[in-house]
């Protein structure tokens, strides 16, 4: 695991990436553009969700997709078919993938490493078979956010709503990083057995974090739905899996920060070479291997650089997958 | 600690500037009384719909240089500006924004497929810029003042032709269907059930695949074991040629029945001696083609030596439409002028049909029958039947 | 909803099951050799077929396209580990596992560049196409006792080199101590290199075998590589003979499940005992102890 | 002086397949005293310490904190109950600084959860700091003092053990085991890691079992000793009487010398 953790004030990036969101909403003319800030800011919060699970706790999940899409599904039916608010519907979709997540977390108390790399690609996997077996047209027509009679559905406001959100769970995550509950998922991802050892209760912090990446995601799921109005198994295949991985690996893995700047990258990078659009996932492919060949602590880190080489290049043996 | 705050100080600013100034290329205003005209496009050219999507890009660029070539529109050249959406409307949305909030277009045709046309039906009415929607499957609910115009059949002409055709000249009455698990499939299954009995016929087996599935022994196998007389192949290529491939390979002697979607050179080309004697719809009379349509085959096989796809028909007459509509508006390219030019327009006689729009009816295409019962022989597609006669 | 064909499923299921058995193969070589687990393999089975049938078009006789597409892939999978897998465990195992995601991305994405989105139909080796002949009761194509036999014969080359000869052994051995493995002369980066480009060998064969059946180029990449994970895990990724077996079960299971029950669910019940597989018994049927449950 | 042991081991037996690596093992750990567990490589050591500290669980035989029979439970649990200690081989949290690495170790005795720690709430601010003021003091304590921000990777050996025992104090545990401190240190550093463990062990009332085959250093800090070979007790007594026991010298032959 890239052994730094970034250690600016917990304060300082969510402050920052809320002056900069302002500024932004307020000069954007252009819906498109607007939508994309949104999108971003959607993903930001599922990527936080999972560089805290994968980042800092070091538990891989490449099944996270399929926590959106259980979300988004939620919301879907719960509005659509029951006419429920969309504040409402979102706190069942959101329970609704964090208890799936949970049931995640006890599947990461029996395996680990690779083989819990593949349960949950292997979960996202069954989500969009499921889904797109049994609903395969989705569902149309989902209403925008309202909180009872106020209607946040306006592009300009959802996106200040939603990157309300993503500052919100930024300056929680990067205080979460830094609290006891932090450095105990810290300690989990380096080194368990001495974490146990250390009176980390090993099985009850796994099955937390993963809780709290599946909460996350759920509201990101959740905020898709409203976001889209129309939900289909095509927005939540392995494909936004990988992405959200990029998203981490790219911002700096354990750094909310990071999560939130790979997010913005990901979504806004293809508007660099609009001409380029076909070589739009094949860009993504070639940036994710430049940062794992060159910057292990992502572009977070772009900043320490000059970090010290780590001196003791610890010849691990190839102990059971991390 | 300093370095770590402009590090991600200095990320993100790039990140949200990248925003910011991203897309400001294309200047100038496409509605604007000078200027190219700017009309956008949205097409599954890539992914699993590429055989939709693909040939009808090349309509376009064909229709732009004739278009161009003729003097342009009310005197102003066109520009069609395409975009994929690999047929994932989580790019369609955002795409649908880009072409009217940032390309300025005047009227956006496409989507190809029922899942993202769909999608960018609330953004095209709420931003009242025309949409010619380029699929099979409904969309427009009937309303007068709505933006958004058929230029295909509906999907229960096709699904008559090919009941129609079973009865009368294959004369059997046990139909087993294999069908797209995605709702261009599942939505033409529906019909097919609807209208099966008004002709006599009953549905003995339904066999979901997916578009992109290369092995349909399992389906054919189930079909056969239904004791269907006649297979109806409802979804494209490469599973429709599978399906064939299967059936070659069981030994199974039986009439195969495939929707439009694969009545191009593509279906031989993949299932090879399978292919033969397959049965399929097409929009064209590849034997006598009416003018209009004979224009359109010449012209596209001299561009790209290849014959069209009835999409490629769809997407042709599209731009034609909106070209009529602007002319019948004046020149006028704001979208209620628009709107109104398609329905003041005098009928076009298209390639595939003549198209007539009203307030009421939104549907270009009149509702009678329309295709051509083609077969492969020898490797291609010739017509066999005419449902029109 | 009819009876099962069960003939016809051992044609099918077999033919596609030594394909899943090769490329898990594949996965076992490179886990036994390096600790490590590549995503890449499916995408490179996907592009095999095409690369040959650009050689071919550009005039090359048929034989040697495959050869030198058989050497591209291995140079090819060489290549990716140097450049990409091994700077990439820095971050522990888990950094060549998301490396190898993000290979398979560029060469899905770059097959999609170069030979554009739709599939091609590939001749098989002989006879001509869709011919089938009857063979224990089921329908057999040509090209499928081609598939089989390929893969039967590269196996078991493989099998031998590893049994029995000296750097095999030290193969399945380096995984376990790459210290032990340095101190008897063996450099785990060379044979952590030559896995990954022997399995890129195995899986282009495999690629090239298959695509007469199941078009070249078509979107199966990840269908088969998570098939293939299955069959690798269901063998327990630590026993050569497993991952072979396992292959061949998963093959058949897989049309099993499609004439039983429908094409729709053998999806989500393949996945769903992947998944179970996993958490049950993740040392496989075969496999010694290597998981760690902490 | 025969107080209460803090932790005892009653019988206990390890097998790893045919090779029984603890046979029938009793140890008593009494408060404020040194036990010594002296052996050749392989003799069981590290298996009795993962025995008696939850790491690994014995075949039969019982693990008593206190009196209270806690055999099978896991290492978290031991660590609650005051159990705590170090490895042989280093086990630092690479992500996590010095400072960092030593709050983990109290662990066991903090409560704040993952919601009041993100709400930062007043009670879970008081045990931040106090934590924080802990780990600077246990670190000046262990030799040291300021290292709080440094990365445990980038200590040399001697200070990396240091880390973990000071990570260990954290938790203010009544036994600590100590898995071969000594192994990879020079003379020097091996004296000076000795001292600080005695003054520890009287500072703090501190049961330690010291397990080590670095003779001279360890029969010099030892209260009582117990030596093991292939898994059975063979001597038992204080560190006088185990330098002249013959079975010690016979299992011991030509160890003498090693440095």
């Amino acid at each position: 695991m890239t052994r730094f953790l970034p250690k600016t004030a917990p304060w300082v990036a969510p402050v920052l990436v809320g002056v900069l969101v302002l500024l932004f909403a307020a000069t954007q003319d252009s819906f498109y553009r607007l939508q994309l800030g949104t999108l971003s800011g959607i993903y930001a919060i599922a990527a936080i969700g999972l560089t805290l699970l994968f980042g800092a706790a070091g538990q891989i999940s490449l099944g996270q997709a399929g926590l959106l899409g259980i979300a988004a599904f939620s919301t879907a039916y719960l509005t659509v078919d029951h006419g429920m608010g969309p504040v409402p519907a979102g706190i069942v979709a959101v329970a609704a993938s964090t208890l799936v997540g949970l049931v995640l977390g006890w599947c990461a108390l029996r395996i680990t490493g690779h083989y819990l790399a593949l349960v949950t690609l292997a979960f996202g996997l069954v989500f969009t078979e499921l889904t797109r077996t049994v609903l395969p047209e989705g569902w149309y027509g989902v209403p925008p956010l309202a909180i009872g009679s106020l209607d946040l559905g306006d592009p300009q406001v959802f996106f200040v709503v939603v990157w309300a959100a993503v500052v919100l769970v930024l300056v929680g995550s990067s205080l979460l990083v830094r609290s006891r509950f932090g450095r105990s998922i810290a300690a989990l991802r380096d080194d368990p057995v001495a974490a146990s050892a250390c009176g980390v209760d090993l099985a009850r912090t796994k099955v937390a974090v993963f809780g709290i990446a599946s909460a996350l995601a759920g509201v990101s799921g959740w905020l898709f739905a409203l976001y889209q109005g129309s939900v289909t198994e095509t927005s939540f295949s392995f494909t936004l899996s990988f992405n959200l991985l990029i998203m981490v690996v790219i911002g700096g893995l354990g750094s909310p920060g990071g999560a939130v700047v790979g997010a913005v990258f990901l979504v806004l990078a293809p508007e660099l070479g609009r001409r380029y659009e076909e070589y739009r996932l094949l860009s993504y492919g070639v940036i994710l291997l430049l940062v794992l060949a060159l910057l292990p602590g992502g572009l977070a880190s772009i900043g320490r650089l000059v970090a010290r080489p780590l001196r003791r290049r610890r010849d691990t043996p190839v102990e059971e997958p991390a | 600690m300093w370095r770590r705050l402009t590090a991600v100080l200095a990320t993100a600013a790039v990140s949200l500037s990248l925003a910011a100034c991203g897309g400001g290329g294309e200047g100038g205003d496409g509605s604007g009384e000078t200027g190219p005209i700017r009309i956008g496009a949205i097409l599954g050219i890539s992914g699993r719909f590429a055989f939709v999507g693909e040939p009808q890009k090349q309509a376009l660029e064909l229709a732009q240089e004739r278009i161009n070539a003729a003097g342009g529109i009310s005197g102003r050249q066109v520009e069609f500006v395409v975009y994929d959406d690999e047929v994932d409307e989580t790019k369609s949305v955002p795409l649908a924004n880009r072409l009217i909030s940032e390309d300025k277009v005047v009227a956006i045709i496409g989507p190809s497929i029922t899942v993202p046309a769909l999608a960018i039906q609330p953004i095209v009415e709420r931003a009242q810029v025309p949409n010619l929607t380029l699929t099979s499957k409904a969309i427009w609910e009937g309303k007068p003042d709505s933006y958004v115009f058929h230029t295909t059949p509906r999907e229960e002409v096709e699904v008559k032709s090919v009941l129609d055709f079973v009865k009368d000249q294959l004369k059997v009455t046990k139909v087993g269907v294999i069908y797209d698990r995605q709702p261009y499939g599942t939505g033409n299954l529906a019909y097919l059930k609807q209208f099966a009995p008004e002709y006599g016929l009953q549905i003995v087996a339904e066999e979901g695949i997916e578009n992109n599935d290369t092995n349909a022994d399992a389906q054919v196998q189930r079909v056969r074991g239904a004791g269907a007389e006649a297979v109806v192949v409802w979804v494209g290529d490469p599973a429709a040629s599978s399906v064939a491939k299967a059936i070659h390979q069981a030994g199974w002697t039986v009439p195969v029945i495939a929707s439009s979607a694969i009545a191009g050179p593509r279906f031989a080309e993949l299932a090879g001696p399978a292919a033969e004697g397959a049965y399929s719809n097409s929009t064209y009379d590849t034997a006598a083609p009416p003018p209009a349509q004979k224009e359109f085959l010449e012209a596209f096989q001299a561009r790209y030596n290849s014959p069209p796809t009835q999409f490629a028909g769809f997407a042709y007459d599209s731009a034609y439409a909106l070209k009529a509509a602007i002319e019948a508006a004046a020149g006028k390219t704001d979208g209620a002028s628009i709107r109104q030019g398609l329905i003041d327009m005098p009928p076009l006689d298209g390639v595939v049909a003549t198209y007539d729009f009203s307030a009421e009816n939104h549907n270009g295409i009149p509702n009678g029958p329309l295709f051509y019962i083609v077969q492969i022989k020898n490797g291609a597609f010739q017509v066999v039947f005419d449902t029109r006669k | 909803m009819g009876g099962v064909d069960y003939p016809q499923v051992l044609a099918t299921g077999l033919t596609y099951g030594v394909i899943f058995a090769l490329i898990a193969l594949g996965y076992h070589l490179i886990y036994v050799s390096s600790g490590m687990l590549n995503f890449a393999l499916g995408e490179q089975l996907a592009v095999a077929g095409l690369v040959v049938l650009s050689l071919t078009s550009a005039g090359v006789p048929f034989v040697l396209a495959v050869l030198l597409a058989v050497l591209a892939g291995a140079a090819f999978g060489a290549g990716y580990e140097r450049l990409a897998l091994r700077p990439a465990s820095r971050m522990g195992l888990i950094g060549p596992l998301i490396a190898s995601v993000g290979v398979s991305i560029v060469i899905g994405q770059g097959r999609v560049l170069i030979w554009g989105p739709n599939p091609r139909p590939m001749d098989p080796f002989t006879g001509d196409p869709n011919q089938s002949v009857a063979f224990l009761g089921g329908r057999w194509q040509i090209q499928s006792f081609w598939v089989i036999g390929l893969a039967v014969l590269a196996a078991t080359a493989l099998l031998l080199f590893l049994r029995f000869t000296w750097y095999g052994r030290a193969w399945r051995a380096t995984a376990q101590s790459p210290v032990g493995a340095r101190l008897s002369g063996i450099d785990p980066s060379v044979v952590s290199m030559s896995a990954v480009a022997t399995a890129s060998a195995l899986v282009t064969i495999g690629g090239i075998a298959i695509a007469p059946i199941v078009l070249a180029g078509a979107f199966y990449a990840l269908d088969f590589g998570v098939r293939a994970f299955a069959a690798a895990i269901i063998g327990g990724f630590t026993s050569t003979t497993g991952v072979l077996v396992g292959g061949i079960v998963v093959g058949l299971l897989d049309v099993w499940l499609a004439s039983a029950l429908s094409a729709e669910w053998s999806d989500v019940v393949l996945y769903t005992g992947l998944a179970l597989a996993l958490l049950l018994r993740p040392r496989g049927l075969f496999g010694r102890e290597g998981v760690s449950r902490a | 002086m025969s107080v209460e042991p803090v932790l005892a081991g009653r019988g206990l037996v390890r097998r790893f397949g045919g090779v029984t690596a603890v046979s029938d093992v009793d140890i008593d750990i009494r408060p404020g005293e040194v036990t010594l567990v002296l052996g050749p490589n392989g003799a069981g050591k590290s298996t009795l310490v993962n025995c008696l500290t939850g790491v690994d669980r014995p075949d039969s035989g019982r693990v008593l904190v206190a009196g209270e029979d806690v055999t099978g439970r896991r290492p978290d649990q031991f660590n609650r109950m005051g159990v705590v200690r170090t490895f042989q081989h280093t086990r630092p949290f690479g992500g996590l600084t010095v400072a960092e690495n030593v709050m983990v170790g109290a662990h066991g005795r903090t409560k704040a959860g993952f919601v009041r720690g993100t709400l930062r709430t007043p009670g879970a601010r008081r045990e931040e700091a106090a934590l924080r003021d802990q780990a600077e003091e246990l670190l000046a304590q262990v030799g040291l003092p300021g290292r709080g921000g440094a990365r445990p990777t980038d200590l040399p050996l001697a200070d990396e053990r240091r880390v973990e025992i000071a990570r260990c104090l954290a938790a203010k545990p009544r036994v600590l085991l100590l898995d071969e401190p000594a192994a990879g240190l020079g003379e020097a550093e091996a004296d000076a890691l000795a001292d600080l463990v005695r003054r520890l062990c009287a500072e703090y009332d501190l049961g330690v079992l010291l397990i080590e085959h670095h003779l001279e250093l360890a029969l010099g800090m030892a209260d009582s000793v117990v030596v093991l070979d292939f898994g059975k007790v063979i001597a038992r007594g204080t560190p006088e009487e185990i330098r002249e026991d013959p079975a010690v010298r016979a299992a011991y032959v030509g160890t003498e010398e090693e440095a």
